[in-house]
């Protein structure tokens, strides 16, 4: 029976057809590493800003105005002497909870309206469609100002407004992908074994799709905290004194010459941010090879 | 027959944008007729006006009142300045349409050379140098890259105007001038994403067949970059373009403020503020347009990039 | 300081000017518009002012030959120059003037301003008079052009009110009307039949609409623009003592009214109708601190709703900057009425406002206050404010050539419940107030008014709808070519006031090159 | 041409890939000879590097990460050493290749007679419109019917026997010596490959040229070419004349290729003589002979040396083999 | 008009009876493809139906349509005596997976997220058939009957394998379910030629061994008649010739299967001399605007004015022969 091709040790059948496996865990790239270690860390410090041995970010006069960065306060104080470090760090939590949790809603509401609708397609598909075309020509802003000003200036709204803003794109390609996907010939074989569509879209499509989706979300996210910045630059994000990095630079911009640090230090840290998660997400997207998985 | 498909594609769209404009705006608070009477919201005045501007009838109403008049080509005046909408979009549109085209020639003029330089060479000095700038400049947010260029270049340097509009009927010259750096800013944010997908589609094409085929009948590699490879690896970049033209025209709000242009993001958030519905729901719907048209715009060049995709 | 914009030499014709202003103006006729500053800078380039302010202060004639009241002020009699026409060839007749004031009597909000005046009557080809109900003294400000006294500006009776078109103004003065991109610029040209000989001298003056004032600042350094305006005392920090510009600011100007940055309490809701928690308010608001922080120490710290030099300011009974003092009238509140809800701070967003409102909530805080935000834009910001839809505001108001030009913000005539829009916007209501502004609006010796007005204060400072900040600062910055800015001759001989909250005249502005 | 210098011989050629795997010997040593006038087909299945061979002769693989030695020699002019503009001008005028696949071989965005124009137009001094008459004439020459209307199309536009005429078409329009044609058919249907094989095999005829045909098809080679040589893991395993090889092959990896088509002539459900196994990998070739593990008549041996390519003498059969069919002869 | 029936077989003894099968495809702008235009065709449990013809003439349309994925536009399904055309949602489902499918792609027919153990449990998992346990036992069973090891395969994920090794996974998925008919859409078309003789050899071995039967789609004529006991030939979405496979390829009937034979390379240097006419001349015509009548007649050397006018029909010209030519 079937000569001499049965496999009896990994190493004999299983070297890889490619060399695709130990090119990906290589290749990543020290750049890589450095920008998911610095997104890493702000991300631990935004979490555990409460535990940190920080002065109150709204606290007025915990140092003299305008200081420089010392041992005292890390980054110096802005013109109110309040602790730049402090206030960057609890910045970075609305930049991130609204960088991270509106692209999540988005992926949520949008993944799946994109992946009913590509999987569906005919009549399902035209109403998904016309609607994410529709958002997608709306005005990004008017929408976010008309959300902010009804529901009120706090973070959950302006991450439901940036959510908001981001269905339509994501919707699109995890349409686009689940279209590719659910014309592969494992998903008809899958049907031929029987499997009904919500077994099909689990287990043959969402596992195809989904690194698609969230190797992009990290490009997401750093799209979704430069909207938040812009919206809180225009006043629209959180309420004062309540610091976030947009708010921060908007506020600092004024005062560049006296205390510059009050708008330098969080565009640094923005910038830093936004890089990392940019470069961290192509480098994963290119790694994950979506194009050869999806298409 | 495509054509038509799409123009009815689109006009479903605008429809559903129109209506989504006008619901949303009655769910905003605040209300218009106070913030026109101001001090004379007297109990009369305010009926009087509320009958006036129709704002007593129900939504759908109102919106297939405004639909109407919108469709005989009349989009009411303002209901602070009694400026017509018409006259107020047709100040306005024209900065933010010059500003992106600027924008979108600087960014194309930069990224389609390098996109394909570092197609040609992968992993060469130029792409990675090609790389790391376009991530940086993709990373600064618009508001912080205005003032930046700002800063150095008309401050500093005072090589360019820090603010203003002038129109290219007016002085093509000055124009030039006044928008290089609103529509830098703007390029550069672009400028990555565009040459992320030429580069990534040229290196898929170079790896085609049919560029190893002209190699094998002796076309110089220039040639196969410019002429061989460069226009059916544009569809991408045509695609990415469509959209970032399209989202400009209502997302150069930013731009607008910080350079102080009058265009129609500005006129879009001034008629936010100031209740200013009638003008909003324009501005909403020229945006729309806009953004519709372009990607129609996109749809219409595939074929002519791609003959595969020609219709009939 | 010294307005260190002169003109050295002798003025120059010709060549352009671009001037950037605050903010936008929403139309040009002074019937139907009530101008802010920038509206004031564009309207006194197109039209004639009937008067002015001198350098001291004082109402002189400008467009009018003579403006006199008889003893009791009852009745005003304005003179015109004769052969002035507007610039649609009209003449500027006492017709044409009477059809300005009866128009902006009619207007909503400027008729509330004009509220004493009985009539107007055409007298003679040239001669005015306007009667009163009751007698004031003050009228003649009323006609210098400032925010809150745009009556002084005549436009073309053809073109006022309805049935013109607000944003093509025509008027009699040196500049006439292009072009108006909105949100963009006004153009002007000169007005070669101006009936000042030789005046003005430059052919085009420009303005653009620049509302942040970072954006103004950079524009003139880039050299975008000749000359700009601001009322934030970063611009004076900034361009203070450098080389390249000339900057002049209003610091030293005592007489009239300065804008004041306060924090007006709505005293018609709780917790604030509660005196003691005004009192705590104050006492809990360190205005040295503030004017140090914000204004770089710039802008006079007030006590009261007159600066230091007035004549009418006095020591008054303004509480101290005192903490423990604000922590126990907190707890007096408190035991009889129940913890003390944050108090919601209406502000506008911008990044100044946005800053402010960190500071006093920082020195609130320290007395046991708390406080929360609430922003409303620039353009939703009166709404508010004349509604009463709020608690406390952060905001710069009064500023006036004269104090009578603000009794409509004190009076209890002027107040309303809330949600009605009322001028009156803290809604106090005191008998001692309006009685106070009644004597000086009447009286007519400088004695009688001091007294008046420092009546006003002391109970404004006893009532505490306001926590008194400071004076906000205004400066004019130009490069160094400009001249004829400031302190420019009047028709009659002497100096005009150069700059009053924000506000210049361009009539004698030249460019050196 | 002169009789001693053959038109094409390779000596030596050696193709290395470097990859992040390892190295990829795609072509490990292959020498062989072409006359002017004749049809060498290589044979050998999927990844054995026909591809990699035929490119490498024209030097048309990526400059980097690729290890290439030994010569190459056209008309006594070694290519290997030529710079990339020198080689430019060969490619096309001396040497032309056809590729397998017709529909991705076509630049899809020009119309296919602009592409044969630009190749005369690339080596040939002539104007726009001698180029535009050479191609239509060439395109008939092929078997297009309709040309002038068929030149104004698109590649899309045609059917992949079509395509394949204008491949070739492209190939012959500087009258190369040499053409160099991968797989031309394996896409094609047999009918239509019925119909390219015959005109290549003309057209080779006609303008006498030689031909290197590839295929991994031995029925494909069996019918048209006046020798084969057979590739295994990079590496020429036997040559010989096409009658000689069929009836004598000496590989055992000739001969299991052989038994393991299904033959027209054998009655259904014949069990075939599969070959076990899969082709090597490229990037660790153990010592021995690549073949070894999958031989019949593997022994010690071959597992520990690799055979060399030996002539049998007087003919020119050759075979690397420590144990051939039919024993050594 | 029908393309005829007389081939088939009494339909109480096939497996599957397909008749009057016509599937088509929109191709924009109103235009429609007639991929396959009222083909009829049987399977005896036990046989091997090989089909051949050209790229494009519609095979693996039949063979898609044949198991209703998707449903043909017309014409009726008979598998076990019950039409599945009749049938919808959960019946079509539970009488489907009777019949199972191998593709040509071997790669691209496994999901390339998912473990091989997983992908050929998966249809049990799909069944809910027998625990854990039974699952991986059953397993074992169908990975040691294409000559893998479940132990050393099962964790590893499809792009490990090489095409050979994918294509016999996914045969091990489709027997897991027991079918009683296969469906093989050219399943070796694109594995190597020495892999090639591994899968043709391994489905005779697994359908001695299962009791399947087969249908059998290749272009390839000499992989066809290795595998099949008849074989149809097909052209146009038609059928031509319908013979026992050693018949046809003895002494083709119709001009089409003649030009077929005719065309194969045969590795044989004496077999054709080089040089000589191509056998057929001419291009596959469109499936959009088919010809009339006989669709080959375009490319056949012996149509005359009758076959631009009548569509010959498969009738028996010899017995157990079946040929759709008026000159056969
Ligand atoms: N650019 C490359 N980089 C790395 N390896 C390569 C490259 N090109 C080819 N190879 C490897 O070289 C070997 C030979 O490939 P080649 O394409 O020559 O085979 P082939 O005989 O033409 O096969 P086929 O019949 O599939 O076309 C293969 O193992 C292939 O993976
Ligand atoms: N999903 C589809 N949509 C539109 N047309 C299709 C579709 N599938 C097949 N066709 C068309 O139907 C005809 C028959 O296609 P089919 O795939 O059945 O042929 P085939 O004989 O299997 O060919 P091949 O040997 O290339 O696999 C072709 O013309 C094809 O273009
Ligand atoms: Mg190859
Ligand atoms: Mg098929």
């Amino acid at each position: 029976m079937a000569e001499g091709l049965s496999v009896t040790s990994p190493a004999a059948g299983g070297a890889p057809r490619k060399g695709r496996r130990t090119a990906r865990a290589r290749g990543l790239g020290v750049v890589f590493w450095l920008s998911a270690g610095w997104v890493t860390l702000v991300i631990a410090l935004a979490a555990t800003a409460g535990l940190l041995p920080l002065a109150d970010p709204a606290a007025v006069g915990v140092g003299d105005p305008g200081l420089g960065p010392s041992a005292a306060h890390l980054l110096g104080t802005d013109e109110l002497g309040r602790d730049l470090f402090s206030r960057v760090v609890h910045g970075a939590r609305i930049s991130l909870v609204a960088g991270f949790v509106s692209i999540t809603l988005g992926l949520v509401v949008g993944g799946t309206l994109g992946l009913i609708a590509g999987f569906r397609r005919g009549a399902t598909d035209t109403v998904v469609t016309t609607l994410a075309n529709s958002l997608l020509a709306f005005p990004a802003l008017v929408l976010a100002l008309a959300v902010v000003t009804f529901l009120g200036q706090s973070p959950q709204n302006v991450t439901l407004t940036i959510g908001l803003v981001s269905v339509a794109p994501i919707a699109m390609v995890v349409r686009g992908a689940t279209i590719g996907c659910a014309g592969r010939e494992y998903v008809v074989a899958a049907r031929m074994l029987g499997a009904k569509n919500r077994r099909i879209i689990l287990r043959e499509i969402i596992p195809n799709v989904a690194p698609v989706a969230l190797s992009l979300s990290l490009v997401w996210v750093a799209t979704a905290i430069v909207a938040e910045g812009s919206l809180a630059y225009l006043g629209l994000s959180v309420q004062p004194p309540t610091p976030s990095w947009g708010a921060m630079i908007a506020e600092g911009r004024n005062t560049l010459a006296e205390s510059p640090g009050t708008a330098l230090w969080p565009s640094l840290f923005m910038f830093l941010t936004v890089l990392g998660l940019n470069f961290a997400g192509d480098r994963l997207r290119d790694r994950l090879d979506v194009k050869g998985d999806a298409t | 027959m495509f054509i038509l498909t799409r123009a009815l594609q689109l006009a479903v769209v605008l429809f559903v944008v129109s209506a989504l404009t006008f619901l949303l705006l009655n769910l905003l608070p605040g209300d218009p007729v106070h913030a026109i009477l101001g001090l004379r919201a007297t109990e009369e005045a305010v009926a009087r006006l509320t009958a006036e501007l129709s704002l007593d009838q129900p939504v759908h109403i109102r919106y297939l009142e405004w639909l109407g008049s919108a469709l005989r080509g009349d989009l009411g005046s303002s209901y602070i300045n009694h400026v017509p909408t018409a006259q107020a979009i047709s100040e306005h549109l024209p900065v933010t349409l010059q500003l992106v085209a600027v924008s979108q020639v600087m960014a194309l003029a930069i990224a389609v050379p390098l996109g394909v330089y570092s197609a040609h060479r992968p992993n060469g000095w130029v792409d990675r140098l090609a790389s790391g700038f376009t991530f940086a400049t993709l990373s600064v947010p618009p508001f912080m890259l205005g003032v930046l260029l700002v800063f150095v270049f008309a401050v500093t340097f005072n090589v360019f105007p820090a603010t203003g509009y002038t129109s290219f009927a007016e002085d093509p010259a000055l124009a030039l001038r006044s928008l290089f750096l609103p529509a830098l800013t703007l390029a550069l944010g672009s400028l990555a994403v565009y040459v992320r997908a030429l580069r990534a589609d040229m290196i898929a094409t170079l790896r085609q067949d049919h560029v190893t085929t002209a190699r094998a009948k002796g076309v110089p590699a220039g040639t196969i970059l410019w002429r061989h490879a460069l226009r059916s690896s544009s569809l991408s970049l045509v695609t990415v373009v469509a959209l970032h033209v399209g989202a400009l025209t209502g997302g150069a709000i930013l731009v607008e403020q910080i350079f102080a242009l009058p265009g129609i993001g500005q006129l879009t958030v001034n008629s936010i503020f100031q209740h200013d519905y009638l003008v909003l729901q324009s501005c909403v719907l020229v945006i729309a347009v806009s953004y519709v048209l372009v990607t129609f715009l996109a749809d219409l060049i595939y074929p002519l990039l791609d003959p595969r995709t020609r219709h009939g | 300081a010294k307005p260190a914009v002169r003109a050295t030499g002798t003025p120059r014709r010709g060549g352009r000017l671009v001037f950037a202003t605050q903010g936008e103006a929403g139309g040009l006729d002074p019937a139907a518009t009530l101008f802010d500053r920038s509206g004031h800078v564009y309207a006194r380039a197109v039209f004639d002012r009937l008067a002015a302010l001198d350098a001291q202060g004082r109402v002189r004639p400008y467009a009018a030959r003579s403006i006199t009241p008889n003893r009791e002020a009852t009745r005003w009699t304005i003179e015109l120059r004769p052969g002035m026409t507007f610039h649609d060839g009209e003449p500027f007749d006492a017709a044409a003037v009477k059809t300005n004031f009866d128009a902006q009597r009619d207007h909503d909000f400027l008729g509330l301003l004009l509220g004493p005046i009985e009539a107007t009557r055409v007298t003679g080809e040239h001669t005015l008079v306007v009667e009163m109900k009751e007698p004031w003294s003050a009228f003649d400000s009323y006609l210098t052009g400032y925010p809150g006294a745009q009556l002084g500006y005549v436009a073309s009776p053809k073109t006022i009110g309805k049935g013109g078109d607000p944003r093509h103004p025509v008027g009699s003065g040196p500049f006439v009307f292009k072009e108006w991109q909105a949100d963009d610029h006004l153009t002007l040209t000169r007005n070669e039949r101006y009936w000042r000989r030789g005046l003005p001298y430059l052919d085009q003056v420009t303005f653009r609409p620049i509302p942040d004032p970072l954006a103004r600042e950079n524009a003139l350094r880039a050299g975008d623009i000749d000359a700009l305006h601001s009322q934030d005392a970063q611009t004076i920090a900034a361009f203070r003592g450098e080389q390249g510009f000339t900057l002049a600011d209003d610091l030293s100007t005592t007489f009239g009214q300065k804008d004041i940055t306060l924090v007006a309490l709505n005293v018609s809701r709780a917790p604030l109708n509660d005196l003691r928690v005004r009192q705590a308010l104050a006492c809990a608001t360190d205005a040295t601190k503030y004017s140090k922080v914000i204004d770089k120490g710039l802008a006079p710290v007030m006590d009261g709703l007159f600066q230091r030099g007035s004549p009418y300011h006095a020591g008054s009974p303004y509480p101290a900057y005192d903490v423990e003092r604000a922590k126990r009238l907190v707890a007096e509140y408190e035991r009889e009425r129940g913890p003390l809800p944050p108090i919601k701070v209406t502000i506008q967003t911008t990044p100044r406002d946005i800053t402010a409102f960190s500071l006093i909530q920082g020195m609130w805080r320290q007395a046991g206050i708390e406080s929360a935000p609430v922003q409303v834009s620039k353009d939703n910001f009166g709404e508010v404010l004349l509604g009463g839809g709020y608690e406390a505001v952060i905001g710069a108001f009064f500023g006036a050539g004269d104090p009578d030009q603000n009794a409509l913000y004190f009076s209890s005539g002027s107040a309303a419940p809330n949600g009605e829009p009322a001028l009156n916007f803290t809604r106090n209501r005191d008998k001692a107030i309006d009685a106070a502004l009644a004597e000086g609006r009447q009286a007519t010796g400088a004695a009688e008014r001091q007294a008046a007005y420092r009546a006003l204060n002391e109970r404004l400072n006893t009532a505490l709808p306001f926590v008194w900040l400071d004076a906000t600062p205004y400066s004019l910055v130009t490069r160094p070519d400009v001249g004829g800015l400031l302190e420019p001759a009047l028709p009659d001989g002497g100096r005009e006031l150069g700059l009053l909250r924000g506000v210049v005249n361009v009539t004698t502005a030249w460019r050196a090159r | 041409m002169t009789d001693q210098a053959p038109l094409l011989k390779v000596v030596g050629l050696k193709t290395y890939f470097d990859t992040p795997r390892g190295i990829v010997r795609a072509v490990d040593g292959v020498s062989f000879e072409l006359a002017g006038d004749r049809t060498l087909a290589i044979l050998g299945e999927s990844g054995s590097g026909k591809t990699v061979l035929a490119r490498s002769i024209m030097g048309l693989l990526p400059r980097k990460g690729v290890i290439r030695q030994g010569s190459v020699l056209y008309k006594g002019e070694d290519l290997a050493v030529m710079g990339e503009r020198e080689l430019r001008r060969r490619r096309g005028a001396d040497i032309a290749m056809v590729f397998q696949d017709p529909m991705t071989s076509l630049n899809p965005v020009h119309r296919i007679g602009r592409q044969v124009g630009e190749t005369i137009r690339l080596h040939r001094r002539v104007s726009r419109a001698e180029a535009r008459s050479r191609s239509v004439t060439l395109l008939r020459s092929v078997g297009i019917p309709d040309v002038e209307r068929r030149a104004r199309q698109y590649p899309h536009q045609l059917s992949g026997g079509m395509r394949q005429r204008v491949m070739i078409a492209m190939a012959l329009a500087c009258d190369p010596g040499l053409v160099l044609a991968d797989e031309p058919t394996t896409a094609l249907d047999v009918t239509v490959q019925d119909q390219i094989l015959t005109l290549l095999a003309a057209q080779r005829a006609r303008r006498s040229m030689g031909l290197l045909l590839v295929t991994h098809d031995l029925g494909v080679a069996a019918g048209r070419t006046d020798e084969i040589a057979v590739m295994y893991a990079g590496r020429i395993v036997e040559q010989a004349p096409t009658e000689r090889l069929f009836a004598a092959a000496k590989m055992p990896y000739t001969e299991a290729l052989m038994e393991s088509i299904p033959k027209l002539s054998d009655p259904p459900h014949t069990r075939l003589a599969a070959i076990p196994g899969r082709p090597p990998d490229l990037v660790n070739p153990g010592p021995g002979c690549a073949f070894a593990p999958r031989c019949r008549y593997s022994a010690a041996r071959c597992a520990r040396e690799a055979p060399p390519l030996r002539t049998i003498p007087g003919t020119r059969h050759r075979y690397a083999c420590w144990h051939p069919v039919g024993g050594e002869s | 008009m029908t393309a005829g029936t007389a081939h088939l077989r009494a339909p109480g003894e096939a497996l599957l009876r397909v008749e009057h099968l016509v599937v088509t495809f929109p191709a924009g702008r109103g235009r429609t493809v007639h991929a396959v235009s009222d083909v009829s065709f049987d399977v005896l449990p036990g046989e091997t139906l090989g089909i051949v013809g050209e790229s494009g003439c519609g095979k693996s349309s039949m063979g898609r349509a044949a198991v209703l994925m998707p449903p043909p536009a017309s014409g009726s399904v008979v598998f076990e005596g019950r039409d599945l055309t009749g049938l919808r949602g959960e019946e079509l489902r539970r009488t489907r997976r009777r019949i199972q499918m191998i593709f040509q792609d071997p790669i691209s027919s496994l999901n390339p997220r998912r473990r091989v153990g997983d992908i050929v449990t998966e249809p049990m998992a799909i069944w809910n058939e027998g625990g854990p346990r039974e699952r991986a036992a059953r397993a074992r069973e169908v990975f040691e009957a294409v000559g893998l090891d479940y132990d050393a395969v099962a964790g590893r994920r499809p792009h490990e394998f090489s095409g050979g090794q994918c294509q016999r996974i996914s045969i091990a998925r489709a027997l897991v379910l027991d079918p009683k008919l296969l469906i093989c859409d050219e399943p070796v078309s694109a594995l190597d030629v020495s892999v090639q003789a591994q899968i043709l050899n391994l489905l005779e071995d697994a359908k001695a061994r299962f009791g399947l039967s087969l249908v059998f789609i290749a272009h390839d004529l000499g992989v066809v008649k290795n595998v099949s006991d008849r074989v149809a030939v097909m052209y146009l979405g038609r059928l031509c010739e319908v013979a026992p496979a050693e018949e046809l390829y003895r002494a083709p009937a119709h001009p089409y299967t003649r030009a077929l034979l005719d065309a194969v390379p045969v590795p044989d240097p004496a077999a054709r001399p080089a040089g000589s006419d191509p056998a057929l001349a001419g291009e596959f015509p469109s499936p959009l605007a088919p010809p009339s009548g006989c669709r080959f007649r375009t490319r056949c050397p012996l149509a005359t004015g009758r076959c631009a006018t009548e569509e010959p029909q498969l009738r028996e010209v010899r017995p157990g022969r079946h040929v759709a030519c008026h000159h056969a």
